[in-house]
């Protein structure tokens, strides 16, 4: 087992691998900027090193204060969490490079997954099923973009190959509008991601988001956790995930799941990860890979019992998978609400001073949260502040622990979207299940 | 606002010769009155963001920490509590009159009022003797333990 | 379902069974006495009724008083938690008497329970192993009581029939002190059950307390939950529980639950009891019969999934139960931490003010607490303030996600036992599982 | 305590003659002072405290909200902080003699130090002239970001 681990995050993940590493035995190493000195896994690790201020771009987004504080520490490996520098292949690199371990796929499988064009081409190779589209770059200068087009049908979407999670896409409706569309999508592309290569992709017009979780050894064991939906979005960000997803049966789970670790096996994926399918008339389509731990994962471990966080340290120490296939069951049903500080209406984020905290408790209720009563949430950085987590035997009855648990939670002295939750617990459409990844945006009015 | 505090105003408020205390402390409040003209003296504590299951303007989260006893203790008069959970009625049967209205004389000992749980009819005497000032339940309703019925001013 | 149900109890048992009761949409109603007021589970509740005055005789233990807030509200039933009036014979038939549904057993089975003579030739006749004994009343007017000890072998416990809890009993070492032993216990039994009948039993010397779970229907289906190992005791008050417990194989669990199956059925057991057995080397020794829920019952909802409180109001409503024996599957390993308002060494009550409270949170951790911040602890009433509850995959990790929320949890103003658990959670014994049920004692120099 | 509440008290400062407030609200107090003689303007903020992972004074449970801010910062002189994680070396290699010591006059410009980070031996230049009063890291021991490594009496 690695003796002693860095946390190269900060907020509700980084205290979530810290008890991760406390399980098991690991030391931890809490890494924090200037804005972050007060934060609960930073008072509970066994040691912590300030690596900058408060700027992303100077302390979590800085690559040798990241590897520095791992030298000066002593430290074994490196756990990336999510966001920041999780899916930054050249940071793989340097840390395996500087002799730790990375938590997580190897460097190259990063850099595979993480420009979308190489990643669908893997993905296609491997059996998995994707958007019909260009199967490359697209570009003005010839022809195939509108013979493309008219082939898959309109409406298409052209994507930036170095986008993702939203970011970089433009959906056209008519052939009349695509040469230009390509064009700006390119000078944004080229701007954003440093890299115009566009590709396209038909447009799906109702399609829930349904993403499939694996877990795999370095010994060429895998295994799938079942899925989630996490069609709740609201401008690309996920607010609600359940697992199991509404209207999933059986077959046609293990039918993706086999077909996933099918492709980790093709790629040599290492450690946890996640294939993001849109899912439209029965089918899947897959969209990217996330290749770290993802915000949502606590619902996977409620329905299954597996702990996504601690296998990841078991991977990393290359240990083979404690799970085999047949061992993973999923019992009952479970719901994430994320809480962020911001104006559930407005949605402007709203840091400040947490003057009374009392969260949820009782059967079935799990609060992953980095937050206490004085804690003073920062202006700097994303406005998760926690994770609310309901399981139950039904969906029906996950709903309801989750209404009750939002009815008790007292969040006081800055605003959060407890109220939003709320109303979506009680969303009729949302209750019924199986909502599409517009739903929310139509029902706020919002397109 | 710690309960303890609200008591506290409240002494200071009956020792005193002023009407109404108001006080804010950061999200908190807490108002107090006295001798008020129509409606019984209420303590209102208002404690930041806790409206037990409710969204109010835009507060995030449903508390559970709102109080709001409305016990007129500082009436002036003696204060006949209920030394029982039941139903209450003003009068022996739907066909009498009741035992007791506002602005009669009661004697220490005579029936104020009924009060019915498991089914026995337990009446409920004046521990004193003076003018009945108020009723607080009304006829049919249920009381709990230590809910104000009736105020008395001693004679 | 119950359309609206009487919580005839106080704090964390009566949030606990108001979370319940939210979850299947039935109406609440809360009691509690003058010193009360404040309890979470009021403030939540639909309706309140203050019942009486602080003293539990004058409030929670008035019959007259809780049947009466169940007329003035029009509840359908009423749950007497654990404790108070829960396993009181004449409560449950006074309450079925006026018209309501009592959420237990019939009010026979309590009484037959709760003398334990005749609980033990109900078991006896029902094929459950008992401690070998006088199985009937001894008195000092006939020789049978000296006969009867030395074919039993001594040491020999004297009993009172009334008693229970480890209250009422005597320990006999040799025949010499037998006589005065029977009338000691027979005078102290008069006044403290107002019952003189004492009978006895074998004295085990190095016993484990071992308990089995069972729910049973209206419609004669009944199923065993496993069973819990609830050995930590300090003066019979159990402090750490755990499911399932150390050393106990699928055959023997099997074997003993479903012993416990067909005792329901002898006997016409409806709702959740849990029997209790001394175990010493391989065998069960009936104690009693607890017919109603127990404080301990979260630890085997966390192996099994079942949600006991949920099913006795299944079963209160009529309905059948939704489990049969073959769902039932233990996954992974649960411990639950009493927490108490005590001072964690010399035991004396400790209420008061709770001035800042910061619960543990993650994976596998659940808390049921009535408390807050600002709860004031009253001095009336047993000091339990709340448990603790950590699952994990092993017993080993479920004692290590323990030990990391005992670190985690904060509560200030008050004295608790916490730095007792986090002593015992350290202890090479209890880490090793299987110490007895005089481990405690003897570890805090009390024996 | 909310920093735009800080912010809001520091303007009121500003804009008066008043040279320093302070507020004690609950368990949180702040202080702000200016035109201070010999430090920079502070805000010490004080949040309501708990004890890292230690039981202090019979005090139930572990908590985790302490918080001990060790900084000389009310040091009279320049204060050289690190400007990156690594390890913090006085001299150029062990045979070497330190860069400075204490006592010892440097000028803007001079090297104070070298930190290490990932295989990088980085030089540390003072950004004043003056006297080293103090050095605060042994040689090879760690610095984090920020952390404060010598005194300098500007001369």
């Amino acid at each position: 087992m690695l003796e002693k681990v860095v946390i190269a995050n900060r907020g509700e993940i980084a205290l979530r691998i810290l008890r991760a590493c406390r399980e098991l035995g690991i030391r931890t190493v809490a890494i924090y900027s200037e804005a972050d000195r007060e934060q609960k896994h930073v008072f509970l690790a066994d040691e912590s090193v300030c690596i900058g201020p408060a700027a992303s771009a100077d302390s979590y987004l800085n690559i040798p204060a990241v590897i520095s504080a791992a030298e000066v520490t002593d430290a074994v490996g490196i756990h990336p969490g999510y966001g920041f520098l999780s899916e930054n292949a050249d940071f793989a690199e340097r840390v395996e490079q500087s002799g730790f371990t990375f938590i997580g796929p190897r460097s190259e499988t990063i850099r595979l997954m993480g420009d979308k064009l190489s990643a669908i081409k893997a993905m296609q190779e491997a059996g998995i099923p994707c958007v019909p589209g260009s199967d490359g770059p697209v570009t003005i200068d010839n022809e195939d973009a509108a013979r493309i087009a008219r082939d898959i049908g309109y409406p298409v979407v052209i994507k930036a190959a170095g986008g993702g999670g939203g970011r970089g896409m433009r959906v056209v409706h008519s052939e009349a509008a695509l040469k230009k569309a390509i064009s700006l999508t390119q000078v944004e592309a080229a701007n954003a991601f440093s890299n115009d290569v566009v590709y396209m992709e038909k447009y799906l017009q109702q399609p829930r988001h349904i993403e499939v979780q694996v877990l795999a050894d370095e010994h060429g064991n895998v295994i799938y956790l079942g899925e989630r939906d996490c069609s709740m979005q609201r401008r690309h960000q996920k607010i609600i995930e359940e697992a199991p997803a509404p209207g999933i049966d059986k077959s046609t789970r293990r039918a993706i799941g086999e077909r996933c670790v099918e492709a980790c096996l093709a790629i040599g994926y290492r450690s946890a990860g996640t294939f993001e399918f849109l899912y439209e008339d029965g089918n899947f389509y897959f969209i990217e890979m996330n290749t770290r731990i993802q915000v949502e994962h606590p619902v996977t471990e409620m329905v299954t019992g597996v702990d996504i966080v601690k296998e990841q340290l078991h991977i990393a120490s290359g240990e083979k998978l404690g799970y085999r296939q047949q061992d993973i069951q999923i019992r009952g049903h479970a719901i994430e609400c994320r809480i962020n500080a911001e104006d559930p209406e407005k949605f402007i984020p709203s840091p400040g001073v947490i003057q009374h905290y009392h969260p949820p408790g009782g059967p079935g209720i799990r609060v992953d949260t980095h937050v206490y009563q004085g804690y003073k949430v920062p202006a700097y950085y994303d406005s998760l502040i926690g994770k609310l987590i309901a399981h139950a035997e039904t969906r029906d009855l996950a709903l309801a622990r989750m209404s009750i648990a939002l009815s008790e939670i007292i969040i006081e002295g800055i605003n959060t979207n407890i109220p939003l939750h709320q109303r979506l617990l009680d969303d009729a459409a949302f209750r019924a299940g199986g909502t599409d990844i517009h739903y929310l945006e139509n029902k706020l009015g919002l397109k | 606002m710690d309960i303890r505090k609200v008591k506290k105003l409240i002494e200071l408020l009956e020792e005193s010769d002023v009407d109404e205390i108001e006080i804010h402390e950061g999200e908190e409040s807490v108002r107090i009155s006295r001798h008020s003209s129509v409606t019984p003296t209420q303590t209102i504590v208002h404690v930041p963001g806790s409206n037990l299951g409710q969204t109010a303007g835009g507060k995030p989260g449903a508390g559970f920490v709102e109080t709001a006893a409305g016990s007129p203790e500082a009436e002036a008069g003696s204060l006949i509590k209920s030394p029982m959970v039941g139903i209450f009625y003003l009068s022996p049967s739907p066909e009498d009159h009741p035992f007791v209205e506002v602005g009669q004389s009661v004697k220490k000992g005579d029936v104020l009022c009924i009060i019915e749980a498991m089914k026995i009819m337990n009446q409920i005497e004046s521990d004193v003797s003076g003018i009945v000032q108020r009723i607080l339940v009304e006829n049919g309703e249920p009381v709990e333990y230590g809910q104000l019925m009736f105020v008395i001013r001693e004679t």
